[in-house]
């Protein structure tokens, strides 16, 4: 049983969608997601404790072993990706319930809570592979119902959103599979591990070199590195409150699990830090998007789109300690995929509460909320102080390493960097605050006052999370250490 | 020789798709996009793809083309020009196409029976599919069975796109129907 | 030769960028899905060129045939063709939404609109 | 199109044949080119030319909404299910080879489900496709 763990992590969830369809009535879909959600957190938990230790877990699909047949491959980086993917489900699904019988029409119930079970087989099923092709598979599948997801959104925009997304989501996944078949075509063969192998004596091949371009152009699309973001705020202001939680705290972070995937177990340290300048390139464009998306964000006024540019910038924070090229750099990226998700997660169900509430999320609809609605405000107040990085919250812990990487490098100019972008996130996270705490509300129109406990409950497990993770932080950076050394060991 | 009738199907493929880029008429723009479809399909079957011609064929000239002439009925058919000339787009067609030339140039020749595709991991199929699966067309045997956890995922793909329209298209009637009998389609104040 | 030997990969890439220029510079959203299929089509030949063995016949096995050529890339594009074609509906699918809502598929009238909402 | 008589008499004679051309695929697809998808988009055009000579209404009384959405989640299930047979026979995900007492019969087995699994759900996605777009009449 356990041994077939593995597959069943995908095929769950993807068993769940069609079941969706089948038993569409009443909450019955719902209850299917639910399941398939919880089961896929439990089995990710299993096999991260499997895998802990540096063990590689390796399953051949349809019993043909790799290179003929496609082959999964667990350590633990996939592992602790596939438990923030499952987990931040799990968590926002019993949300889901009360908000998605207000967002979205009754009788389309059923076929939403299938694409929610596609994204997350999409995303599992990236996140677990060990064969190229494959992975483009299930990026289209976590592509494909994201754009239909977002695009059920109320307000028109939803659906330009969802379309721009579509069409730079499909330019970033073509360009994948376009270095996937140059890859292929010098090495005749698609599986990572083999890759790895075949891949070094051909480091000086120019067509290597372009396949390393497309591969890494595609991904940093679909992570959505500045300059290539545009499509995410629109598509991250006007998804349904579930969609833009679920999507904030997990979709860019597998892509980023990917670029560290190819850029470390398939091409390899060698050539991507030492023969291609990436690390000066990340750098670069890091730096720069960490600054203009922080910026930009202040200027906001619907403050869904303050956090979607918040996100665009923490990507930057997250990419940075990737150029670093160190083991403290990775650690701290890796770390704050973690605490990001938690937070972003934590923040978007805020909105998602006050959407429930207020019906949107502009930040004049927020004045004297601290009063009317002040469980949801202090969760917000709380994601917040995570978001800039004040010490005791999970912020903090992956600002730390992320200035201690830079700081190993003798990259001082960085640190100041990170430490004044810090700042301009206090600027927009107060800008919501003095808002909702210190503002009267409107003399006209309903009383607001906090949602149900069955949205509540969720907001506050994950906005727990960012001050347990800010406190004990064995496991979340344990984890993230290990992940690092494993990678930067098997160069 | 095949080479040369290769040549010649790819020079008319780039013919059309410019004309593609050029013409403003939309249903033109979609009856040219199914002759570019076919033209591919042709070129797969010089290429030995006689499966991917045959679904391209379906998809390309047949699935495609039914689609996009059916939104064209209910969008407007022309499209406008442009008010800016796209230097932007120009600038990126041109960098990344020039990267790939790049990259073409330490790819093996052309049909090259030494080149490392055709010598790892392809020969073992062609040699033992048949034998293992019993199925004489090796794309099948390795589609449906060394690959097919690749298939469930495209199944998965087009049930992911079924969804998907009816996410977004099924119900919320805005518009007047002809037939109004469906009972499952009430307007919906949310559209 | 050299030169014969890849001059069937590049006027790929000139049919490849010919499909992007008109998804990425063309305002027209149907116009745009047309131009995905071109640009993605072009990357199925792309593959099927890599397959492509001089002297080989179609991967069927057969009695008297000796060369085959490659299976494997036929076998990814068959799968990438079915993700083309999802894609294309799906796309299409948001193209007539968008037109009801907007009344409009120029991508810079609806960026306009956008902007005054 | 529905009062032309021609075409309807056509279509009454050549929808069948379509139909049987898409089973033919369908099956043979181990020995010449074709399988599930192609079988499932022919099947679903005899469908999608039915709606389009005798109107959608009469489409939907031959394959209603609700039947064909079942199918899409079907065919998806068919697939997925023969790897949990598997792994209940004690193989891998997908492996083939234990669905029979004999290797070589199993992987004939499991290529045909699956491939019957496919077609289900191209041509109900197809059909579904088909009837929501022509639904969005102006």
């Amino acid at each position: 049983m356990i041994s077939q763990l593995p597959a069943l992590q995908v095929v769950i969830p993807l068993i769940g969608a069609p079941l969706c369809i089948i038993l569409r009535r009443g909450a019955l879909p719902w209850l299917v997601a639910l399941l398939a959600s919880w089961v896929a957190l439990a089995m990710a938990a299993t096999l991260l404790s499997q895998v802990g230790d540096g063990e590689v877990i390796s399953y051949a699909v349809g019993g043909w072993l790799a290179p003929l047949g496609i082959e999964y491959r667990i350590d633990v980086l996939n592992a602790y990706m596939m438990l923030l993917v499952a987990g931040t489900s799990s968590i926002v699904l019993p949300f889901a319930y009360k908000s998605v019988a207000k967002e979205i029409p009754e009788e389309k119930h059923y076929l939403f809570y299938s694409g929610f079970l596609l994204m997350l087989t999409g995303l599992l099923g990236m996140a677990i592979t060990g064969d190229a092709f494959n992975v483009f598979v299930f990026i289209e599948i976590s592509s494909l119902s994201s754009y239909a997801m977002i695009a059920m959104g109320r307000d028109r925009r939803a659906l330009s959103a969802a379309f721009t997304y579509l069409v730079m989501g499909t330019v970033g996944a073509t360009f994948f599979l376009i270095g996937v078949g140059l890859i292929y075509a010098v090495t005749g063969t698609l599986n990572m591990a083999d890759l790895a192998d075949r891949l070094p004596p051909i480091y000086e091949s120019r067509t290597v070199l372009a396949a390393f371009a497309f591969i890494s152009v595609g991904i940093l699309l679909k992570l959505a590195l500045f300059p290539l973001h545009l499509w995410l705020p629109n598509a991250y202001t006007y998804a349904p409150s579930v969609v833009t939680a679920f999507l904030a705290a997990t979709a860019t972070k597998v892509a980023l699990y990917l670029l560290l995937r190819f850029g470390y177990t398939v091409f390899g340290a060698d050539f991507v830090f030492d023969i291609v300048p990436s690390s000066q390139v990340l750098l670069a464009l890091a730096l720069v998007g960490v600054v203009v998306a922080s910026t930009v964000a202040i200027f906001q006024n619907d403050v869904k789109r303050l956090l979607a540019y918040s996100s665009v910038a923490q990507v930057g924070y997250i990419v940075l300690g990737i150029s670093y090229a160190n083991v403290t750099g990775l650690t701290a990226s890796i770390v704050h995929i973690f605490n990001h998700a938690a937070t972003k997660g934590a923040l978007f169900l805020a909105m998602g509460c006050i959407a429930y509430a207020a019906g949107a999320c502009r930040l004049e609809s927020f004045a004297g909320l601290g009063k009317r609605m002040p469980m949801t405000m202090a969760a917000f107040v709380i994601g917040g102080l995570s978001l800039i990085g004040v010490p005791l919250t999970a912020g903090f812990v992956s600002k730390w390493y992320l200035v201690l990487g830079a700081l190993e490098k003798g990259w001082w100019p960085v640190a100041v960097v990170i430490l004044a972008t810090s700042l301009l996130a206090a600027v927009y996270v107060w800008r919501v605050v003095e808002v909702a705490y210190f503002r009267d509300p409107p003399a006209e129109g309903p009383v607001l006052s906090d949602p149900p406990f069955a949205l509540l409950a969720p907001t506050w497990i994950l906005t727990g999370a960012c001050v347990y993770f800010g406190i004990e932080t064995s496991l979340s950076v344990g984890f993230a250490e290990q992940a690092a050394l494993f990678l930067m060991g098997g160069s | 020789m095949i080479l040369a009738i290769d040549i010649a199907l790819l020079v008319m493929l780039a013919v059309v798709g410019i004309a593609i880029i050029r013409l403003r008429n939309l249903f033109a723009v979609v009856m040219l996009s199914g002759i570019y479809s076919l033209l591919m399909a042709g070129t797969f079957v010089l290429l030995d793809a006689v499966d991917v011609a045959f679904t391209e064929a379906a998809v390309g000239a047949g699935i495609s083309t039914v689609l996009l002439l059916g939104v064209l009925t209910l969008t407007k058919s022309r499209e406008k020009i442009p008010v800016t000339t796209p230097i932007l787009p120009l600038v990126t067609v041109i960098v990344t196409g020039g990267l790939l030339i790049y990259g073409t140039w330490d790819l093996p020749r052309f049909g090259d029976p030494n080149a490392p595709a055709h010598r790892h991991v392809a020969p073992e199929y062609l040699a033992e599919a048949t034998h293992e699966t019993g199925a004489p067309n090796v794309v099948t045997a390795v589609l449906a069975s060394y690959r097919g956890y690749d298939t469930l995922g495209e199944v998965t793909v087009i049930f992911t796109a079924g969804i998907g329209v009816l996410l977004l298209l099924s119900g919320s009637g805005v518009l007047r129907r002809r037939d109004p009998e469906t009972p499952d389609e009430k307007p919906k104040s949310t559209a | 030769m050299e030169v014969l030997g890849h001059f069937n990969y590049w006027i790929v890439v000139v049919l490849m960028m010919i499909g992007f220029y008109a998804l990425i510079a063309r305002g027209n959203l149907i116009k745009k899905i047309v131009g995905l299929n071109i640009f993605q089509a072009s990357v199925f030949l792309l593959f099927i060129s890599f397959g492509k063995v001089t002297g080989g016949s179609a991967p069927i096995i057969a009695e008297g045939i000796e060369v085959y050529s490659n299976p494997l890339p036929h076998v990814l594009i068959l799968t990438a063709i079915v993700v083309g074609v999802a894609t294309t509906a799906l796309g299409l699918a948001l193209v007539v939404r968008i037109n009801e809502r907007y009344g409009t598929i120029e991508e810079t009238e609806i960026a306009q609109m956008d902007g005054e909402s | 199109m529905k009062h032309h008589l021609i075409p309807r008499v056509v279509a009454k004679l050549t929808i069948p044949g379509i139909l049987l051309f898409a089973l033919y695929v369908q099956f043979h697809g181990d020995y010449g080119p074709g399988g599930g998808f192609q079988a499932g988009v022919i099947f679903g055009a005899g469908f999608i030319l039915y709606g389009l000579i005798f109107g959608l209404q009469n489409l939907r009384r031959v394959a209603p909404p609700a039947v064909t959405t079942a199918f899409i989640a079907i065919g998806v299930l068919v697939f997925a299910g023969v790897g949990i047979v598997s792994q209940i026979l004690g193989g891998n995900y997908l492996d083939y080879d234990v669905l029979a007492a004999d290797p070589h019969a199993g992987q004939h087995i499991g290529i045909l489900v699956v491939e019957l699994g496919v077609g289900i759900t191209v041509a109900a996605v197809m059909i579904t496709i088909f009837v929501t777009f022509a639904g969005r009449e102006r």
